[in-house]
């Protein structure tokens, strides 16, 4: 038994907790008393163990690069954690289960992200999917709500049913699930070598799905338009990274990258997602659809570190550039996306472009801030965004991936159009003077975002501290 | 310290007047005029060095040389260096500063201290853009000035603002971000060939890169100047941009942002590719030219003063692209005193027509007309102004065309007929555009209330008047100032007589 | 030699020192007056000083070092004055024609509101046409060359609430222009060929550079140079910006049009004769351009009912009689000719300024007639001006004329004399013409006032000089290679004296039987007559030619074709976006649909890829 | 014994009809029938794999997995089930297409 299961042991125990207690008395602040605490004691028992040693146990491996993953899980959870508790109050539904759904696929993701093997990434997938079912839906008398939660469930069965058939067929090649047997020549081939790749394929769509890549992308502008806006933040945040880091992982440990046409499907997926994903933002007015189409490109950016995996034509001497590239850019784009999320949730009223308009005159700082987050998501210099989009550049010029370079520098400068009509709005005078004093207006919304601010643009322009760190776990 | 100092003291000056808005909406500005003016006393050394003792700068190509650490991991260096070339585009910026300020005092009257904190931002921009020595901090110089100057056109600016300014923002950001390819893989080439990592430029500068991608690599930050400068087929965001943006920001627009396109060429591409700019020469050369030919033809149809004087510059700063690629040294310190001229002559315009629209509230040409009877003062300057614009001996943009082309004639002599040809069409848009404004009969209603240039008008433009003039006739101590910069490119030996 | 070195430089600082304080300060009009006047004087004075001088020397120099304006590598440029004999005689021409008409013009201009104005723009002229002459290189020439353009622009475009008056400016401005973009590219071939741009260098360096006589960038060089002078000189292709150019005051005419700036084109070229000497082809062309514009300007000013377009037509033709001495080789009496042209050609201006201010600002010289009695100062100088035009002996006109003549009969180029000839006898017939129809005749309008005095005084003045003005310097004989004198024939000799009264005789019957006010019927001659009156219809030829496809063309591209490029763009991605939105329909099955059709896509292409292989 | 290849590619076929279910299917119910369907086709090969690599050490991975999806079928079907009946008390129908509040 080892220390790393204590972080999603104490997240187990919490929820566990808020069951126990949700038969006894209703009480919504000790639900977010107990959910914060057991994710604050699970954030800091991760940072303690960021120093241990790597271990590998049949299910699960640990290693600073997954402490470091969980770290990250945990720390955008607690960010959006902090918010909770003014929105839920403003819903009129029970408001327990929510935070025992929102442990529940926090435990998800962390499961997925140190898993080893197909049966503890199945598990964790499940356990996350179908609590995000929970929260899409959570609303019960709301319309949009409950279609955004058919569409997911639907498409979330769908995608696992893939995932399954995949890993079925992987299972019938290899006879084993673990991932560190992926490499291995099977004892018995009792399949044709070509299934693998159908296997590839299968898991591909799955996961893509969840990642909402181009072709696999229309549902994802609906789910954010129509759930809760917490789980909004959620599912862009956890479920793709969760979702992203299996992929790498997989990738990595079996070799995938030896297969043209793997590569030819990430290529084509990326530059498609980064195009489609770009070109839906264009013209779009509602701000959660058009921060849902901004995550399809951004992705699509990140496909490209999938290709950088042990490519011979390595520039820079260290080989682990490229995690750190994939890290730093997770890192970078979710403390971004998380930041645009607070916000929002913080301006609970506002849901089109337009409503933003005048909010740079009466609330400059929330505006300064979401300014600054569209500028990182744009990646303009002195911003956590631009950091990352460099690295990304630099890794990708180092393997000399001139194709996606072109198609990056077209989608950003497409990006640049909608990001900057974002800020437009918030600059432009209202039409008709709305009071903008209909914001949750509370001590720790003023101290989060200058947290926010302070990771995207102390980062942004003193990247130093965090590039050591992403080293270090990355060699 | 002292260019850090000088970095940052609009960067504070700017978020001092921004604050101070609370406590008084006529403070800012005279915040912004202070800390402008204090820019003014880093710069105090290397001027007072240069003026009376000019043998030691002439030695040694930094003024002032101050590399600091930064970004190790990449070997990314906070190195800040200036050389007479940066020194003069400095200076420029700061004038160019005080009389953006001059022509937004009276005219911004809401928000002011955003729009000051905007304006001090770009300038400190752009000041960061000519000291910069680390390649990627200049490149970081070179985005983040865009966003300060993205506001000022879509707060304060005109009509069709938003549209321009999104316009401005996507193409300048496009051509950054082909920099930004390039840039990476100028220093991973580098690194290729010498195992050393480094964004620095004077380390780069030893070892010029060579073979197939240099020359792309030099294309793309080629292009990423070009759209700045602004070259033709990138032009288009500069009609827009001028148009629509307050006086003050079209002042800086054209004054100082517009330079570091050329600055940008002939710092870096010049020394950095010396055998990929041989190859690109001819071609960017042709641009060159079609820009001064396209850029006056299509002055000379619009009826918006504003468009006219912006599609003004596209045509000037060909001659500065001309200049920079005719591998002469007359054509280089040409190109450099075009910039200069250009920066002055073609914003005192835009100071200029924001009086006029100031006063008449409109800048169509045709609703415009006999100005010089009601307004003399004004007349005369933009007389004076449309005058220079058309490179009229005496004044700076003669010694830059006449030198730019004097050097190009002896590379393309074909392509600089053509070239000069654009001194023809200055003429005709030149006059076309003193012709419409000031001569003729007073157009629409009599109001007595417009009055002719108050003294802060007439110092700012007076003043400016006066720098074409000294720059027009005595150019030399420029030509030396730069000289040590421009001749350290490797294509010019660096033994001519001087 | 330093004292007449600061001297010198005095010349052209004067009167640019007190344009610069009538620009920056509100003299009352007596100070302007005493200011811009006395600023002219005083650099007159100085170079009649200076003719007194250097009388009796033929080869001397005077060099005066202003300032240094460019240094870069090779490129030494000096703001250094020059001055040898042809330099004097054309100080002496400006400063004193200059003086002259300054002192009318107060007379002229004094009711004008803009008086400062006036004085500021002909101050400042004088200077850039003074440092045009005394430029020791060819860029300090060119600024001034520049400069006197600009004036020129701006004096023409002074009455500047009419529209038409700046169109004339603008065309005249944009004419030279041309001429001097040419003159630029001159500048730079000379200077990358030569490796210098001072003027003396030059013909050194090119007797040096360019061994062979008629060496192809020899003719090139010059052809370009030519071209600066062609414009400014109003000669042909780029003569019809002069005639335009009389909507300035008629000081302005007289000063800028008549007496100096159009003969600078002359003066550089007299400049650097031997430059020009190294192309003969360059020469032949000159000659022959100045054959044309004779011609060409002669014949259109027989027409014109405009006073002024009179002068200006017989200007333009004398400026090609100037240009035809230089061409044959006889720069001497070029010079001698535009200096006599200059007083009588001005107190023609003169005069008919008088007569202009003292009839209410008519023109039209069918409408005036009869005022030989009413104004007899005015008419007594015009008529010793149209003397001395059309050449009658013992003017000033004669002896530049004959001159001319003369040499070109001694240069061998018999077709060019007989061209001359002719023009000499329309000239002769067309100033007849104007003075009979304007001053002979019934009177047909009375005039309001007569000519301030102080005019009255500036016109004798200038008469005596265009009658007794005929005495060629002597200092400039030496500018080009003396021609071998070969004698003239009888004919040759006789003809030119005699033919001015036999045209002058023709006016005169011409006049009687009413011949010149009379509407023409028959359909040719009509047209003809029209040709001639527009000049030979060079305005809308040009037009035609080159404005119109300009204009057109411009327009065409109005809104900017590559801009339209990046709206196209932003049209197509609004097109892609509606597109793309289309699946985001809301419909699960089709977004189910979506994770097959990947999943089929992917298969698909894997067995393609199998297939291939 | 069976060749693997015959459960393969049944288990293919049973997938490829739960896909044609999902797809054609209007009625929420079936959709979450044919989605039955298409994981039972997974579990049979899971099981078929567990039973072909005897030697294996992890031959029990595939019963384990096995006994993971049905659960995972099971809680679906619960909260399918549960979605079902929301649906129905708002839109007295249940068919998905009709279901496209969401849309650009």
């Amino acid at each position: 038994m080892s220390f790393y299961y204590i972080p999603s042991f104490i997240l187990v125990l919490g929820s566990l907790m808020i069951l126990i207690q949700l038969c006894f008395k209703r009480r919504h602040s000790f639900a977010y008393l107990t959910s914060g605490l057991s994710l604050l004691a699970a954030l800091f028992l991760q940072l303690y163990l960021q120093k241990n040693e790597s271990l590998i146990e049949p299910l699960f491996t640990f290693n600073a690069q997954t402490s470091f993953i969980s770290l990250l899980l945990f720390m955008i959870i607690g960010l959006i954690w902090s918010q909770i508790y003014h929105w839920l109050e403003t819903l009129s539904e029970q408001k327990e289960e929510y935070y025992l759904l929102f442990l529940l696929t926090a435990l998800g993701g962390v499961i997925m992200v140190s898993s080893n093997h197909f049966a503890s990434f199945f598990m964790g997938l499940e356990l996350m999917s179908l609590s995000f079912i929970g929260l899409i839906a959570y609303c019960g008398h709301d319309q949009k709500a409950q279609e955004a939660g058919i569409k997911y469930l639907i498409l979330s069965a769908i995608a696992s049913a893939f995932i399954l058939m995949g890993t079925a067929i992987l299972y019938l090649q290899f006879g084993s699930l673990s991932f560190s047997n992926l490499m291995q020549t099977p004892s018995i081939q009792v399949l044709p070598q070509w299934t693998i790749v159908c296997a590839i394929i299968f898991i591909f769509t799955g996961l893509f799905f969840k990642l909402s890549l181009v072709p696999c992308h229309l549902w994802i502008a609906d789910l954010f338009e129509g759930a809760p806006l917490v789980t909004t933040a959620l599912l862009a945040t956890l479920s793709k990274l969760a979702a992203f880091i299996v992929l790498w992982r997989l990738m990595n440990l079996g070799q995938w990258q030896q297969y043209q046409i793997i590569i030819d499907i990430i290529v084509i997926t990326s530059i498609a997602s980064m195009f489609v994903g770009n070109v839906l933002a264009l013209f779009q007015k509602n701000l959660l659809r058009l921060v849902a189409y901004s995550s399809i490109a951004h992705f699509g950016y990140l496909l490209i570190v999938l290709l950088l995996i042990n490519n011979d034509k390595v520039l820079f001497s260290t080989q682990s550039f490229n995690t750190q590239t994939l890290l730093f850019y997770l890192v970078a784009y979710l403390f971004t996306l998380v930041g645009v999320f607070s916000i929002l949730i913080q301006l609970p009223k506002v849901k089109m472009l337009d409503d933003l308009n005048g909010l740079f005159w009466h609330k400059p700082f929330i505006a300064i801030t979401l300014i600054l987050l569209m500028l990182s998501l744009a990646g303009i210099p002195l911003t956590l965004g631009f950091m990352a989009k460099f690295y990304l550049v630099m890794a990708a010029i180092s393997q000399q991936l001139w194709l996606l370079l072109a198609a990056l520098v077209l989608g950003s400068t497409v990006g640049l159009f909608y990001y900057l009509k974002v800020i437009l709005a918030m600059v432009k005078r209202p039409k008709n003077d709305i009071a903008f004093n209909n914001l949750l207006s509370d001590g720790n919304n003023l101290s989060l975002n200058i947290l926010i601010l302070f990771l995207v643009i102390g980062f942004g322009i003193f990247p130093t501290s965090l590039s050591q760190f992403i080293q270090q776990i990355a060699n | 310290m002292t260019l850090f100092i000088l970095l940052f003291i609009p960067l504070i000056g700017g978020m001092l007047a921004w604050y101070s808005e609370k406590f008084n909406a006529n403070l800012p500005k005279k915040i912004a005029l202070v800390s402008l003016l204090c820019c003014w006393l880093p710069l105090f050394s290397p001027l007072n060095n240069i003026i009376f003792n000019d043998n030691s700068f002439a030695l040694s190509q930094w003024l002032l040389n101050e590399p600091h650490s930064w970004i190790p991991i990449f070997n990314i260096g906070a190195h800040l260096a200036m050389d007479g070339l940066s020194l003069l585009l400095i200076v420029l910026t700061l004038l160019m500063g005080l009389v953006a300020l001059s022509s937004a005092w009276h005219e911004i009257t809401k928000r002011t201290g955003f729009f000051y904190l905007n304006l001090l931002w770009t300038l400190a921009g752009v000041i960061g853009v000519f000291l910069a020595i680390d390649l990627f901090l200049f490149f970081v110089f070179w985005e983040v000035m865009l966003v300060p100057m993205y506001f000022l056109i879509s707060i304060w600016g005109y009509e069709n603002r938003h549209y321009a300014a999104i316009k401005f923002f996507i193409f300048t950001q496009a051509g950054g971000l082909l920099m930004l390819l390039s840039l990476c893989a100028l220093v991973g080439v580098h690194f290729q060939q010498t195992g050393l990592l480094t964004f620095d430029y004077i380390i780069l500068l030893q070892n010029p890169i060579s073979g197939d991608l240099a020359f792309w690599i030099a294309l793309g930050f080629t292009i990423a100047f070009l759209v700045k400068l602004p070259a033709l087929p990138f032009h288009s965001w500069l009609p827009d941009a001028h148009t629509q943006a307050p006086t003050a920001a079209s002042v800086i627009l054209a004054a100082v942002l517009l330079k570091t396109g050329g600055y940008g060429i002939i710092r870096f591409v010049l020394p950095l590719f010396p055998d990929a700019s041989l190859i690109l020469a001819p071609s960017m050369m042709l641009i060159g030219v079609i820009g001064i030919i396209y850029g006056a033809m299509m002055a000379f149809v619009q009826t918006d003063l504003k468009r006219l004087v912006a599609y003004s510059s596209v045509s000037h700063m060909g001659f500065v692209l001309l200049g920079c690629f005719a591998f002469n040294i007359y054509a280089l310190q040409g190109a450099v005193m075009q910039m200069l001229a250009h920066g002055i002559s073609t914003s005192a315009l835009f100071v200029l027509v924001g009086m006029i629209q100031h006063r008449y509230h409109t800048r169509d040409l045709n609703k415009l007309g006999g100005l010089w009877s009601k307004l003399p003062k004004l007349s005369a300057f933009g007389l004076f102004f449309g005058i220079a614009s058309l490179g009229m001996p005496g004044l700076g943009n003669f010694v830059a065309e006449f030198l730019i082309l004097l050097g190009s004639f002896e590379q393309y002599p074909k392509l600089t007929i053509f070239a000069a040809s654009g001194l023809i069409l200055a003429a005709i848009y030149s006059l076309l555009l003193i012709y419409k404004t000031f001569f003729g009969q007073i157009k629409g209603p009599h109001d007595s209330k417009i009055s002719d240039t108050n003294t802060k008008e007439w110092v700012t433009l007076l003043s400016m008047c006066f720098i074409l003039i000294y720059l027009g006739l005595h150019p030399q101590p420029f030509f030396d100032l730069t000289y040590t910069s421009l001749t350290n490119l490797t294509f010019i030996p660096s033994n001519i007589g001087s | 030699m330093t004292y007449y070195a600061s001297l010198l430089s005095l010349i052209p600082l004067l009167p640019l020192f007190s344009a610069l304080i009538l620009l920056f300060s509100k003299p009352n009009k007596l100070t302007t007056a005493l200011l811009a006047v006395g600023s002219i004087s005083g650099a007159a004075c100085i170079s009649l000083f200076l003719n007194f001088v250097f009388w009796q020397q033929t080869d001397f120099v005077l060099t005066s070092n202003l300032g240094n304006w460019i240094k870069i590598a090779q490129l030494h440029i000096n703001f250094s004055l020059y001055l040898d004999a042809l330099s004097l005689v054309m100080i002496t021409i400006i400063t004193g024609v200059g003086a002259l008409i300054h002192l009318y013009s107060i007379g002229f201009m004094y009711q004008d509101k803009d008086f400062k104005r006036y004085f500021t723009y002909l101050n400042l002229f004088v200077s850039a046409m003074l440092f045009l002459v005394l430029a020791d290189n060819l860029l300090l020439l060119y600024l001034g060359w520049e400069g006197v353009g600009l004036c020129s622009y701006l004096l023409i475009g002074f009455w500047y609430q009419d529209r038409d008056n700046n169109l004339a400016a603008n065309k005249a401005f944009l004419m030279t222009r041309i001429g001097d973009t040419a003159m630029a590219l001159g500048l730079f071939l000379l200077f990358i060929e030569l490796g210098t741009l001072n003027i003396q260098d030059l013909q050194v360096q090119a007797l040096s550079v360019w061994s062979s006589s008629n060496n192809n960038m020899a003719n090139l060089c010059c052809l370009l140079l030519l071209g600066g002078a062609l414009g400014k000189s109003a000669q042909f292709p780029l003569q019809n910006w002069l005639p335009d150019a009389m909507a300035g005051p008629t000081p302005v005419s007289a000063l800028i049009h008549a007496a100096t700036m159009v003969t600078a084109g002359i003066y550089l070229i007299a400049r650097n004769s031997q430059l020009f000497q190294m192309a003969p082809d360059v020469m032949y062309l000159i000659a022959f351009i100045g054959t044309i514009t004779l011609l060409l300007g002669a014949s259109a000013a027989m027409v014109q009912s405009d006073l002024k377009r009179i002068l200006a037509y017989s200007t333009i033709s004398q400026l090609g009689y100037m240009f035809l001495a230089l061409g044959v080789g006889a720069g001497a009496s070029a010079v001698f000719h535009l200096m006599t042209h200059a007083f009588f050609k001005a107190l023609l201006f003169l005069s008919a300024g008088a007569l202009i201010y003292s009839l209410h600002h008519e023109h039209n010289i069918f409408k005036m007639g009869g005022l030989l009695k009413k104004l007899p100062i005015v008419a007594t100088s015009f008529a010793i001006g149209c003397a001395a035009l059309a050449s009658l002996p013992f003017t000033s006109g004669f002896f530049s004329k004959e001159l001319i003549l003369e040499q070109l009969i001694d240069s061998g180029h018999t077709n060019f004399w007989w061209a001359a000839v002719l023009g000499a006898f329309i000239t002769a017939f067309y100033s007849a013409r104007l003075f009979f129809v304007v001053f002979l005749g019934d009177s047909k309008q009375s005039p309001d006032k007569q000519p301030e005095k102080i005019m009255s005084l500036v016109l004798l003045l200038l008469c005596f000089f265009s009658l007794f003005g005929g005495i060629q310097p002597s200092g400039i004989q030496t500018l080009m290679p003396k021609l071998n004198a070969s004698g003239l024939t009888t004919l040759q000799h006789w003809l030119p004296i005699v033919l001015p009264f036999i045209a002058i005789s023709l006016a005169w019957w011409m006049f009687k039987t009413n011949l010149f006010g009379k509407t023409i019927t028959v359909p040719a001659l009509q047209y003809f007559h029209q040709l001639l009156k527009s000049g030979w219809a060079f305005d809308r030829i040009y037009q035609v030619i080159f404005v119109s496809p300009f204009k057109f063309l411009c327009q065409l591209n109005k809104s900017d074709i590559i801009d339209l490029h990046y709206r196209a763009l932003e049209k197509i991605s609004k097109l892609l976006h509606k597109k793309f939105s289309q699946f985001q329909n809301g419909k699960l099955r089709c977004y189910n649909a979506s994770l097959i059709i990947f999943c089929v896509l992917a298969f698909a292409w894997f067995i393609k890829g199998a297939l291939m292989s | 014994m069976i060749p693997l290849s015959w459960i393969f590619f049944l288990s293919l076929s049973l997938f490829t009809i739960g896909i044609f279910g999902v797809l054609a299917r209007r009625n929420l119910l079936f959709i979450l029938i044919s989605l039955e369907l298409m994981l039972n086709a997974v579990v049979l090969l899971f099981i078929a794999g567990s039973r072909y690599h005897p030697t294996s050490i992890a031959n029990s991975d595939g019963q384990i997995m096995y006994i993971l999806i049905l659960t995972l079928a099971a809680s679906e079907i619960a909260i399918g089930l549960s979605l079902v009946i929301h649906m129905y008390r708002q839109h007295h129908h249940l068919d998905i297409d009709k279901l496209n509040q969401l849309r650009d």
